[in-house]
């Protein structure tokens, strides 16, 4: 009830009659938005860092990798958070990758096709097998845990055995054209004139796209809300009408197609279509959206925060190799570092419901 | 009382569908002993096989039950494989390097565990961040103090009469395996007949009712997450006093096994239902599993889908009746 | 135990749920707590148990029934249930996996060195559920019990305590007359023990038969303030809720033409549930009215009707042609028929998602502009339901789950009306709605009835029933057993419905009623 | 397109006084293995007067961890890198990236994947011989004749791939006497699970067996103490010379092991990497140098480490005379 109405007149009540009074929707604080508050968090570790390592700052050393390896892990986390949306989880996103990775690296082994068409064709693969899960998953009525755990099983020695028999090996040795090009490249090797683009590698392009097609899918589309509303209650939203095993379906085959790109960029980034990408994608997948503000529960994602995530993680774990800790103690900052990092959102959250807003 | 004695009519049979699963997997694991005893000739049932069998049955039980206990409240621990690692580290390290002996070093270990599960509660608690998140963040600080403790390098030879110990047999079965039935049981009364035990069931399936029953879920989060580091020690000590060797590699391979255990057992992600039955069975077959691969001489790869289309089968039969999906 | 409370505050964001509450709550008494939807009775109760920190105003309490001068501050519920308050909140509060005997024993485990005694366990859940004198397995896991029996097992759990304060927030809202009947008698039982019972109901009949005074609550403010129930109408009290005088309802008679094609019509149909032979058909304008006792059968016909189970024999014909209907969105899309769900809470809404788009779920392929939904599109079809409905919100981007349960239930209808349906069926509309709110539904639903839409309504509440259909289907254990042409008279009509509800054969009108 | 050459600071020999060379060793994450590199390095350094000699182990197995680490590096002004690749099959692009950036780059302990190397050189055990040498070592033991089972690590790898040739063509050589019965692979990620296969193998085919070769580290400890506790007759040839592993040698538990020359490496890698950025180029870029390995038996365990440092020496003298050209 807005406090306009303790003046109101007694009919002020929900009669059909008499249209309620409606409180403006409360405002937010700059600092209440945990975009902010994550970008608050960057800028701070950022500053420090350099402080620090002046190092930090090198354009080709430091800031141009780091970019690469961001986009690489904003792609990871949306993969994760198309199926979080669901309330669901996908354990087998690296697996799912490797697949993809694969099936690019035979398609250019194989038919020799150009750089375009095998990062399409790691794109029907990834999305194929994301459905399949989700079939999987709609059709038993098992746990997602379940199946993409079992999956991720069935998925390790697939790859495994499809290297063995069609690689060779564990790698395929190809570099189409423009492989090269798109991994080691910035925009700034292209110049018109005089005027030269800035240091942002060329894949960076790739995984905003990615991140500007996810979140206006889940921002704007029908298809994308009908998805957030099953992952809020799956029984609400049967009994609304909306075709809840096709959503689950094509929210796990989102996942699938987005891990196929996160496979095929970092086999970019690494130069290889080897067997051992996406093996190390499982927790930062997670933890690019949770940073972000997207709930484990389903029902609410948040794609900037996602790759804000990214980002953090990547700076904090750049800035800490430049510090030259040792293994041990690397990791032990790393998390700590993350936990001192979500316990301040905690305490900008906390801070804002003090004020009354929801965050 | 007319309408109510006979309105009585079956829905959503909570029990008896942890039942099935438990009797679906008590099945399977004698089809799937019985099938591998026959082929390989009765080699399965020789003692020294069986002890092998029985013997790496330890960890995966105990460490599945160190899962299970935070699934209970409806929590996940990302850190119990590493914080095996940790124990282990911990329990060797003394007993090399500090000389001292089992009675005081391995209870030490016991209390790293569960004094990291305590912080992993704490910080669920105090922070109010997914219980998930948490733990993989302790799970990457646990990794490195395992590493620290003794860099790459392997303790071994740290006390003969453990190992001896570790390896002996009572009744033909072995005193390693003895004790994670011992755990297993133990854990069975907690959830079964202990206040705590209850409150903490409660928590996990419905924390508002519970909370409006006056119990803390804080509590609850907090007692889970000691107990599953209590658990992480006592596999720990299993590791120490069997392999008599450890390095700081010990538990990378017990995170999804851990998963693995307790989910196929039919215990919730959701929280509110444990089965210590169905986890324990659910280790034997992974473990089975392996077994064969020894006996048959499966390339390992094969083995990973064998596994993985092991979970999907067990959960589904003993999920025929679809429930709902998520 | 007195308790006092003077001034109580609560502070939602964008509502003031409490805005200056006063209460005097005397031992040996029933005290009725009324209010309409989101009038705060609710909140108020959760306040008073711990479960909200009030932001103002003091509570007092003191044994006997001298003045109190103990102020308290509860910090959980834990501190209010030491305190002897007992509550039973208006959502279903249970442990699923566990049995009735270890819910209603939940709050104070008997244990022994922190082992759960069993025994007493089971003594302590007998003995509370037969002073409500029932009998229910002990050992059996509530999930496994219907709603009924659920809500009777936490009037149980509310009695293990002991209370000498026990707060009852809509206790009947799923309860046939005679186990709320019973539930009252034990009311009565434990006000001539001495105890408080405070009493929230919109069951106007039940609060006067049982409450010996009253507050009413208006938009978080009390109006009257334990006022003597013997001193008031029923008028009264309604005006009092609603701030105005109140005009009982008078629906205007309506002619159904019944000799066009039925909108939705069932013949000789059969569910793999159990339902046989059930026929029955709904023209466009027409009320059809499914009545029955709780598990009758009725929710789940129509859930079979859209695919939710199996129909395995008869057909089912939409205008006149024979359809398969696999699920709620074909029935939506392709058939245009709505389905507004009993259960608001796991079925009828989002409870995480902002009103807009829980609104909006049933439109957004015709609100998308090349695929594209936009807010402010979704929010004008919100706009058109909170005036027609009388909705309370805070704004468009508010959580479903922050509104009151009767404004829950509009949201629920709302969506179904946006999605401009031919049939409507609408299960339980008014169940824990306000009376005002109610008449507010029915004039909504004769009136859409008016408009040419064919409702089939499934109702328990036999006074709606009778006011709203055109014609009463009654069931018992999944057959038809009876129609009734409405007369609209409702002695006579009630009198012939219960008979068919009990299985015994309807004798058409009585003579003279 | 912008000119590459201007932006990398120049591969060419620049001719870098010595305190001006700081030299990171990257093994592919904490391994006893590399544990020697971070000492010899060091020494080495101090002999050569270099700037700094770093060891940097923090890349914990995964390849674009390893990248980052070293770019890392890099921009702390680390020109030299001698780098074990997590994975030999991209290894080949790091290796290109960093000299592309003018940076000298050898790769230690392992050589990429496949018939190129970008790196200047890479100096590291011929790890097919080593193992070849190991399934000498083992058929030895045996006698002659028997069964051979393999244990090694991680098969998506293609060292490990080159193991298993390695041994097979040791089992082929016998023509027939030896069988190879199993080749246990995926074992080296945790002790424990090298223990369970250990003890899974041993139950159910402990006869038959009559040696075991292992080519990893986690497989060799685990069957060296499984074989000794099962009390059976197996001849176990195990690697590296891990405390443990010595150990078992002298109280033959372990028939034999291969060991390695991590010292060599280490100490000829950073010697060859200053002196490429004092202004030396390599006469055949990317070349293929064995740092050598050695089986030791319970005969020649007191002295195989003066043969192993005698390799070193050698090591260091045929970069002067063989493989670098100084002006
Ligand atoms: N947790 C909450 N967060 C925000 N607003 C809330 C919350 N709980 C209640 N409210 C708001 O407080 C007001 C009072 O709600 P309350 O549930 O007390 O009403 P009620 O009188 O019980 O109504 P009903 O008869 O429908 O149950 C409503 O406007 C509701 O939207
Ligand atoms: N005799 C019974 N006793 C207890 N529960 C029952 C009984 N019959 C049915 N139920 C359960 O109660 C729920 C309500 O049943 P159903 O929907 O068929 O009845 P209904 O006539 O629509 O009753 P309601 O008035 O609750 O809508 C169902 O989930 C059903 O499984
Ligand atoms: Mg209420
Ligand atoms: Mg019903």
């Amino acid at each position: 009830m807005s406090t306009s109405t303790e003046q109101a007149p007694a009919t002020s009540g929900p009669a059909p009659d008499s249209a309620p009074e409606r409180a403006a929707a409360p405002r937010l604080p700059w600092w209440a938005n945990p975009r902010i508050g994550l970008l608050v968090v960057i800028a701070a570790l950022v500053a420090l860092f350099s402080a620090l390592r002046p190092a930090f700052l090198d354009i080709d050393l430091t800031l141009v990798p780091m970019q690469s390896d961001i986009s690489v892990f904003v792609v990871v986390g949306l993969a994760q958070l198309s199926v979080l949306s669901l309330g669901h989880m996908n354990l087998a996103v690296g697996r799912m990758a490797a697949v993809a990775a694969f099936a690019a690296g035979f398609a250019y082994d194989r038919f020799g096709v150009p750089l375009v068409v095998g990062l399409l064709v790691a794109l029907v693969v990834g999305a194929a097998v994301g459905a399949a899960a989700g079939a999987i998953i709609t059709s038993t009525g098992v746990n997602s845990f379940v199946v993409t755990l079992a999956l991720d099983f069935g998925l390790l020695g697939l790859v495994a055995i499809l290297y063995d028999r069609f690689a060779g090996g564990v790698a395929f040795a190809v570099h189409p054209a423009g492989m090269d090009a798109l991994r080691s490249d910035t925009f700034y090797d292209y110049c018109v004139g005089p005027v030269c683009g800035p240091p942002v590698p060329l894949i960076v392009p790739i995984a905003v796209a990615a991140v500007v097609v996810v979140g206006f899918l889940f921002r704007f589309t029908r298809q994308g809300r009908e998805v957030l509303m099953t992952g809020s209650s799956l029984r609400a939203a049967r009994l609304s009408g909306i075709p809840v095993t096709r959503r689950v379906i094509s929210a796990h085959a989102l996942s699938g197609l987005l891990a196929g790109l996160a496979g095929f960029l970092l086999a970019i980034n690494n130069g290889a279509f080897s067997a051992n990408i996406g093996e190390s994608f499982l927790l930062p997948s997670f933890l690019a959206p949770v940073l972000g503000g997207t709930l484990l529960a389903g029902g609410a994602v948040s794609v900037i925060g996602t790759a804000l995530g990214a980002t953090l993680t990547s700076v904090i774990q750049k800035g800490l190799n430049l510090l030259q800790f040792e293994a041990d103690k690397l990791q032990i900052f790393i998390g700590v570092v993350l936990l001192v990092a979500l316990s301040l959102d905690r305490v900008r959250h906390v801070l804002a419901e003090r004020k009354g807003i929801r965050a | 009382m007319t309408t109510l004695t006979s309105a009585t009519r079956p829905q959503a049979k909570v029990r008896t569908s942890l039942h099935r699963t438990e009797i679906v997997l008590a099945g399977l694991s004698v089809l799937a002993f019985v099938v591998l005893a026959a082929t390989t000739g009765g080699n399965l049932l020789e003692a020294g096989t069986l002890q092998a069998v029985l013997q790496y049955l330890a960890v995966p039980i105990v460490i599945g039950l160190s899962q299970m206990v935070v699934l209970a409240v409806g929590q996940m621990n990302l850190s119990v494989g590493v914080l095996t690692g940790l124990c282990a580290m911990v329990g060797a390290g003394l007993m090399a390097d500090a000389g001292l002996s089992p009675w005081l070093a391995l209870p030490a270990a016991l209390v790293v565990g569960a004094v990291v599960g305590l912080a992993n509660g704490v910080l669920v608690v105090a922070t109010r961040i997914n219980g998930f998140i948490v733990t993989l963040a302790t799970m990457t600080i646990v990794a490195g103090l395992r590493y620290g403790i003794h860099g790459t390098g392997t303790y071994q030879d740290y006390s003969d009469g453990l190992v001896r110990f570790g390896r002996a047999n009572v009744l033909g079965l072995p005193v390693v395996f003895l004790a994670a039935v011992a755990t297993a049981v133990a854990t069975w009364f907690f959830f079964a007949r202990t206040v705590w035990g209850r409150q903490l069931l409660a928590s996990g399936g419905n924390p508002l009712a519970t909370r409006l029953s006056g119990i803390s879920n804080d509590r609850s989060v907090v007692i889970a997450h000691t107990l599953s580091g209590l658990l992480a020690g006592v596999a720990a000590l299993l590791v120490v006093a069997l392999s008599g060797s450890v390095n700081a590699s010990i538990g990378d391979d017990l995170l999804l096994p851990s998963f693995a255990a307790p989910i196929i057992g039919g215990v919730a992600l959701t929280g509110g239902v444990v089965s210590v039955v169905g986890t324990c069975l659910a280790a034997f077959i992974v473990r089975l599993v392996d077994v064969a691969q020894a006996q048959y001489n499966i390339n390992p790869r094969w083995v990973d889908l064998v596994v993985g289309a092991v979970v999907l089968g067990a959960v589904l039969v003993s999920q025929k009746r679809g429930k709902e999906t998520s | 135990m007195r308790l006092v409370c003077s001034n109580l505050a609560k502070v939602f964001p964008g509502v003031r749920a409490l805005d200056g509450v006063n209460l005097d709550l005397r031992p040996g008494t029933v005290h009725a707590l009324l209010g309409e939807n989101g009038a705060g009775k609710s909140t108020l109760i959760k306040v008073l148990t711990g479960v909200h920190r009030a932001d103002g105003g003091r509570i007092l309490l003191d044994d006997g029934d001298a003045e109190p001068t103990h102020e308290v501050d509860f910090s959980g519920p834990s501190e209010a249930q030491a305190a002897g308050i007992g509550v039973v909140h208006q959502e279903r509060n249970l442990v699923p996996a566990f049995s009735v005997a270890e819910n209603i024993a939940l709050q104070a485990i008997p244990s022994r060195f922190g082992v759960v005694d069993r025994g007493a366990v089971r003594t302590l859940a007998r003995r509370c559920l037969e002073q409500l004198d029932i009998d229910l397995e002990l050992d059996r896991p509530v999930a496994e019990l219907s709603v009924a029996h659920m809500q009777l097992v936490e009037i149980a759990k509310a009695l293990a305590t002991d209370s000498r304060l026990l707060l009852l927030d809509e206790p009947t809202a799923s309860l046939t007359g005679d186990e709320a009947d019973r539930l009252y008698a034990v009311v009565r039982r434990l006000r001539d023990q001495g105890r408080t019972v405070v009493l929230v109901s919109h069951k106007l009949e039940e609060v006067f038969a049982v409450a010996d005074t009253v507050t009413v609550l208006r938009d978080g403010r009390s109006v009257a303030e334990s006022v003597p129930m013997a001193g008031l109408t029923r008028s009264e009290v309604v005006d009092l809720m609603v701030g105005r005088a109140h005009a009982e309802l008078e629906l205007a008679s309506r002619t159904v033409d019944r000799t066009v094609t039925p909108a939705l019509e069932l013949q000789g149909v059969s569910t793999d549930i159990g339902h046989r032979d059930i026929s029955l058909a709904v023209h466009p304008g027409e009320i059809v009215g499914l009545y029955g006792l709780v598990g009758a059968g009725r929710s789940e016909l129509v859930r079979a009707l859209l695919g939710l189970a199996t129909v395995t024999g008869g057909t089912v014909l939409v205008d006149g042609r024979p359809v398969t209907i696999t699920s709620v969105g074909e029935a939506l899309r392709r058939h245009r028929i709505g389905y507004v769900t009993e259960n608001r809470k796991e079925e009828g809404v989002f409870l995480e998602q902002t009103l807009s788009r829980n609104v909006a779920v049933t439109v957004w392929d015709r609100l998308a502009r090349f695929g594209v939904v936009r807010d402010r599109s979704e929010d004008s079809v919100l706009d058109t339901y909170v005036e027609r409905l009388g909705i309370r919100l805070s704004g468009p981007r508010q959580l479903a789950g922050q509104l009151s349960g009767g404004n829950q239930q509009k949201i629920s209808l709302a969506k179904w009306l946006a999605a401009d349906c031919s049939v409507l069926v609408i299960d339980e509309p008014t169940v824990g709605i306000d009376v005002r709110t109610k008449a507010a539904f029915h004039e909504l639903i004769a009136e859409l009835a008016e408009r040419g839409l064919a409702i089939l309504l499934i109702s328990s509440d036999l006074p709606e029933m009778v006011a709203l259909a055109d014609r009463v289907l009654v069931m018992h254990e999944h057959h038809v057993v009876g129609e009734i042409d409405n007369t609209h008279h409702y002695s006579a009509m009630s009198s012939r419905i219960i008979r068919l509800v009990h299985g015994e054969p309807d004798h058409g009108e009585p003579p003279a009623a | 397109k912008r000119d590459a050459e201007t932006t990398s600071g120049s591969a060419a020999p620049s001719g870098k006084a010595a305190k001006d060379i700081k030299v990171a060793l990257v093994p592919g994450g904490p391994h006893p293995y590399f544990q020697p590199w971070k000492s010899a390095g060091a020494d080495e350094g101090k002999k050569l007067g270099l700037a700094d000699v770093t060891f940097n182990e923090t890349a914990g197995w995964d390849q674009t961890k390893q990248n980052d680490v070293l770019k890392s590096l890099a921009a702390q002004g680390y020109n030299a890198f001698g780098i074990f690749g997590v994975s030999p099959d991209n290894i080949n692009s790091t290796f290109s990236d960093l000299e592309k950036q003018g940076f000298q780059v050898a790769s230690l302990a392992s050589c990429p994947a496949g018939d190129t190397n970008e790196a200047a050189f890479c100096l590291s055990t011929d790890v097919e011989l080593a193992a070849y040498k190991a399934a000498k070592a083992a058929i030895d033991s045996m006698g002659g004749q028997g069964n051979l089972v393999h244990l090694t690590g991680n098969k998506v790898d293609s060292n490990t791939q080159r193991r298993i040739k390695g041994v097979q063509k040791a089992v082929d050589e016998t023509g027939g006497k030896v069988k190879l019965i199993q080749t246990i692979t995926d074992i080296d990620v945790d002790l424990q699970s090298a223990q369970r296969a250990v003890a899974d193998l041993l139950a159910a085919k402990g006869k038959d067996v009559n040696g075991i070769v292992t080519t990893a580290y986690n497989p060799a400890v685990a069957a060296a103490a499984g074989v000794a506790s099962a009390k059976l007759p197996i001849k176990v040839v195990a690697i590296d010379d891990d405390s443990s592993i010595i150990k078992g040698i002298e109280d033959g538990a372990v028939a034999a092991t291969v060991t390695q020359n991590p010292v060599g490496q280490a100490t000829a890698g950073t010697y060859a990497l200053s002196k490429l950025l004092e202004g030396c180029t390599m006469k055949e870029p990317g070349v293929i140098i064995d740092s050598g390995s050695f089986v030791v038996t319970k005969d020649n365990v007191g002295a195989y480490d003066t043969e192993r440092q005698a390799k070193t020496a050698e090591l260091l003298k045929a970069f002067d005379a063989q493989y670098l050209s100084c002006k």
